[in-house]
């Protein structure tokens, strides 16, 4: 017989985890709803040439397959692109902003030894058409509602701002090359060769090179705004900075500032975000829980040029924090084994139905193990 | 010199079309006469082939025929590997989406499920046109009386072709938006374009100023 | 720009839409979880050499691609063979019957002409482990509950019996390959190719073929029960037609008798189905809503042969019977737009939201369109 | 009770359709009498719908009608998800494979060039049946004049239905072998066979009966 297994990185979900993932879910559907959100369901599938719109290398190396015509079909492997697509096709005009959260399952091509990360369930908000620094306290609040809701306890989010050091790299008047490159290993986290780059750089004085170098190391807490001051060099920096201000104070009156950790070196893993960025910290997990920012670039190459911020949550890996945690998930509803009830005694189950308790009917005579 | 092989269509295009070529001194006489014959000669070697107006673009784009005369609908619908060379003008028709009369519900149908039914003789430029709107609409290809449709409940929507809209009337349809105008265009096969150049220009010059005449 | 469009087949889903097909989803769901079944989540990959086991060939003409192995995954076709696998691999042993739902998304490639459906969702139940004629009526029952809590109005149900044709078929000794064919012919809805091959069989008398034709053609609602008694030329047809009396009985119970219409000639259109079957009618639609039956046979081709019987219904096709019939889903929550709780008034449109009004929180000065 | 919505084709099948309709009891005064009408409603309630016959599948499986009527070969090209329940005999034609008289160059063509070019108005039944046999031709989808194809060079061979075989005469083709034998099928909608069983059967028993007395 077929070795009966699932592919690489995929796995099965049984009953106990699926229940816990859905009470998951459903408490963060409700937060989305609370601030106005609207689900879009896009298509499993999407055509490459939609999805390299993005710009992101990475969404390109995906599960492949073809249509009939022979183009390409990729996997979704993120949320955010098809909701550009959405939006750039069908949500045009209408009062600004727009919001959509999405909660659907999203595609990674991984090694096969790296766990269950192929197949994994996202739920994510996008907040489109609004620039303001109170539209990413939104996005953070709605983020902290979530987990919050969910019962997390102890949650930070890390904040960052690609603005403020892609305008350092304006500032000194770095070409294009180069500023792709520094920004490229910033992303992959490659901090040597960013040294490196950095160092090699021509026509760059000792003061510049500082600069380059310490920004992204700002991470010192609350304190890394105040430091991150003394590096201002254009106006252009000094709002990149003020925004992030802004945002703070906005996510104090949800009561979330003092969540918040402020670190100059965030840069995610995408290279869409154009400013403030944010990743979520469980106590305890070695990954985050889910992150996201801004990005005002992207919707333009969608046709509709708009300011955007959103952020994706990993529910697996926010049910792996609670489970850590300890969380009581516990039957919703009270629940009876009835034996006799499958082949008889069906009134007397449904009525306990209808007063929401959940029977299991088994045949007469079924013996019940201990 | 080599004369050329025309496709022509028999049905509504075919008289202007056909009174067009005789201004340029062509002999349709023949293909006039005989509707039921198929491959015409003429005197000096032109040939004519009389096809449905929907088979003219594969004609020509096999090289069966090296010219042919077909509406831009269908051309739009093809989507051929041929050159398009000149649009005559006659032929005028309008592409268009029809509703019932009344409330369009086409559109509460796309708010609750996200798309609704559209009946044409076009899949492909229908679902193109609302694609590039950012709307899938469920097609379903008809052959024929595409009116009928909407009146069963196969379709909440129509696109089809009308001239002077009395079908769509008689039907209790009201059209809701153009999608296309369709005017006869001259097609050319892509190698006859190249290899029978001075025979297709001067065709193309005298079908310019016979248009230019009858302005 | 390249065209923002969906792959053939599937669309794009906006907040309307979604949030009436949650609340389907939901009232489905909430109907599962009454009568004891447990949620399954399985990969949307699964590996061709698991689904061929299923012997159905038409899962294999899906979406596929190939794995780092070289191995075929397809886009899965049906949920119920990948429960099966999940029965086979991790579900032996417990008190017996288990009791699965699955809400997913299933796969199919078709002509592009031929409407959304080359990705559907479809919600579905597996009872696991028991043949008796109540283990039918609780699944029809379930299915009954479900379009009735989702608010459909006149449905009814069809019930066929394929035991009671393939064991006449047995009782006159035709060869499997002579079965194969007239059961193929039957699954194909050919009834004109189905008479042939019955009047060209060898070694048949009269008697013989007015029984082949005439059993697929008794669906004179209840009478047909009555009138399939005079076929019976076996023990073995006597309980398949037994079975189906049994469990119109035990349906009586959940006071869904009256929506059965007695029908021999359903098979189905796929060929795992050994027993009982049934198919889901709403008024004025020309498509069936669902439907399912008794499949004895395949979950022994995944290593745990036990009975089993289950169900399938298209939430997109509920959903267009639903929209048909002039359904009003209404808003589920009251509703507020307020200027100005964006940059500000956070406190008061979250006080708003701890009362469960949904607040769409806009920039101060937001005109408002009429 | 509920009557029955049945599409009919007009066209070639339509006499002895519609003759054997009224042999059943059937009143088609109105559907004879008026061709440019769509939709009928005889006394009894019963609905004719008359279309295109490659029509008539589409309005059945949608639901838009109960009941068709319409060719073999029309249901093996479409390959609809309806019950197909009976043979009427009638509108008897067969659907063949034809090349030029003399050698059959197809033959020659799949020798030299791995296949050859076969004009058809059916496609998805021709390259079904060629790909069954190990071969994959070149298929060329035509409207109309089907016969016209091979004339023009357009194809090596065509797949067309033929009766008398008078046309293929005509074009100086000669019929290679036979691919399927059509008649007359009444087709049911999956569901309206399930909740008009009563009004179907009846019906099938009427013209299982008026088919009985004609023989």
């Amino acid at each position: 017989m077929a070795l009966l297994r699932t592919p690489p990185g995929t796995k099965d979900v049984l009953p106990t985890e699926a229940a816990e993932l859905r009470l998951i879910e459903d408490a963060v559907r409700t937060v989305f709803g609370e601030f106005g959100y609207g689900e879009v369901w896009t298509p499993v599938l999407e055509y490459e040439e939609v999805l390299a719109l993005s710009e992101e290398q990475a969404f390109l190396t995906g599960f492949r397959l073809l249509d009939e015509a022979g183009k390409v079909l990729i996997l979704r492997p993120d949320l955010t692109t098809p909701i550009a697509r959405v939006v750039g096709s069908r949500l045009r005009g209408g009062v600004l902003p727009h919001r959509v959260f999405t909660v659907s399952n999203v595609f990674r091509r991984t090694a096969s030894q790296r766990g269950q990360d192929s197949e994994f369930r996202q739920a994510g908000i996008e907040l489109l058409g609004s620039g303001l620094p109170e539209a990413d306290a939104e996005v953070i609040a709605v983020a902290c509602r979530c987990l919050e809701r969910a019962g997390l306890r102890g949650f930070r989010v890390g904040v960052g701002q690609v603005a403020f050091f892609t305008e350092l790299v304006n500032a000194l008047g770095l070409g294009p090359e180069l500023a792709r490159r520094l920004m490229g290993d910033l992303v992959a986290k490659d901090l040597v060769g960013f040294r490196l780059a950095v160092e090699q750089a021509p026509g760059l004085d000792d003061d510049d090179r500082r600069a380059l170098l310490e920004v992204p190391e700002l991470r010192d807490g609350a304190a890394a705004l105040d430091s991150a001051a003394g590096y201002v060099r254009s106006t252009a920096m000094q709002a990149a900075l003020d925004h992030v201000r802004a945002m703070q104070e906005a996510l104090t009156a949800y009561g979330y500032g003092d969540r918040l950790l402020f670190d100059f070196g965030i840069f995610r893993n995408l290279e869409y975000y154009t400013g403030l960025v944010f990743e979520i910290y469980a106590p305890g997990m070695g990954f985050t829980l889910g992150g996201g920012g801004r990005y005002d670039n992207l919707l333009g190459r969608f046709g509709a040029p708009m300011p955007a911020v959103g952020f994706g949550l990993g529910l697996d890996r926010l049910h792996v924090a609670l489970v850590e945690q300890g969380t009581d998930f516990g039957p919703a509803e009270p629940a009876v084994l009835m034996v006799g009830a499958l082949d008889g005694h069906v009134t007397l189950a449904d009525r306990l139905r209808e007063a929401c308790v959940q029977v299991f009917a088994l045949p007469a005579g079924t013996p019940l193990r201990s | 010199m080599k004369t050329l092989r025309i496709a022509l269509a028999r049905g509504a295009i075919f008289e202007p079309t056909a009174a067009l070529l005789e201004r340029c001194g062509l002999d349709l006489t023949e293909v006039r006469a005989n509707s039921r014959k198929l491959i015409f000669e003429t005197a000096d070697g032109t040939r004519f082939i009389t096809t449905r107006p929907t088979d003219v673009p594969t004609y020509v784009e096999h090289g069966a025929a090296d010219v042919g005369f077909v509406g831009k609908d269908v051309l739009l619908e093809q989507g051929k590997n041929v050159y398009e060379v000149l649009d005559l003008g006659s032929g005028r028709c309008r592409m268009v989406f029809a509703t019932p009369e009344g409330e369009d519900r086409s559109l509460e149908a796309l708010r609750h499920l996200g798309t609704f039914r559209v009946a044409t003789k076009y899949p492909n430029v229908t679902r193109a046109y609302f694609q590039e709107r950012g709307i899938s609409p469920e097609i379903i290809k008809l052959h024929g009386s595409i009116e009928l449709a909407p009146l069963v409940g196969l379709a909440e929507g129509i696109v089809d072709l009308t001239s002077t809209g009395t079908t769509l009337k008689e039907n209790r349809l009201e059209e809701r938006f153009q999608m296309y105008e369709s005017t006869t265009r001259m097609i050319v096969n892509r190698v006859a374009h190249k290899i029978l150049a001075v025979q297709v220009s001067e065709l193309v010059a005298r079908l310019r100023a016979a248009m230019a005449e009858a302005l």
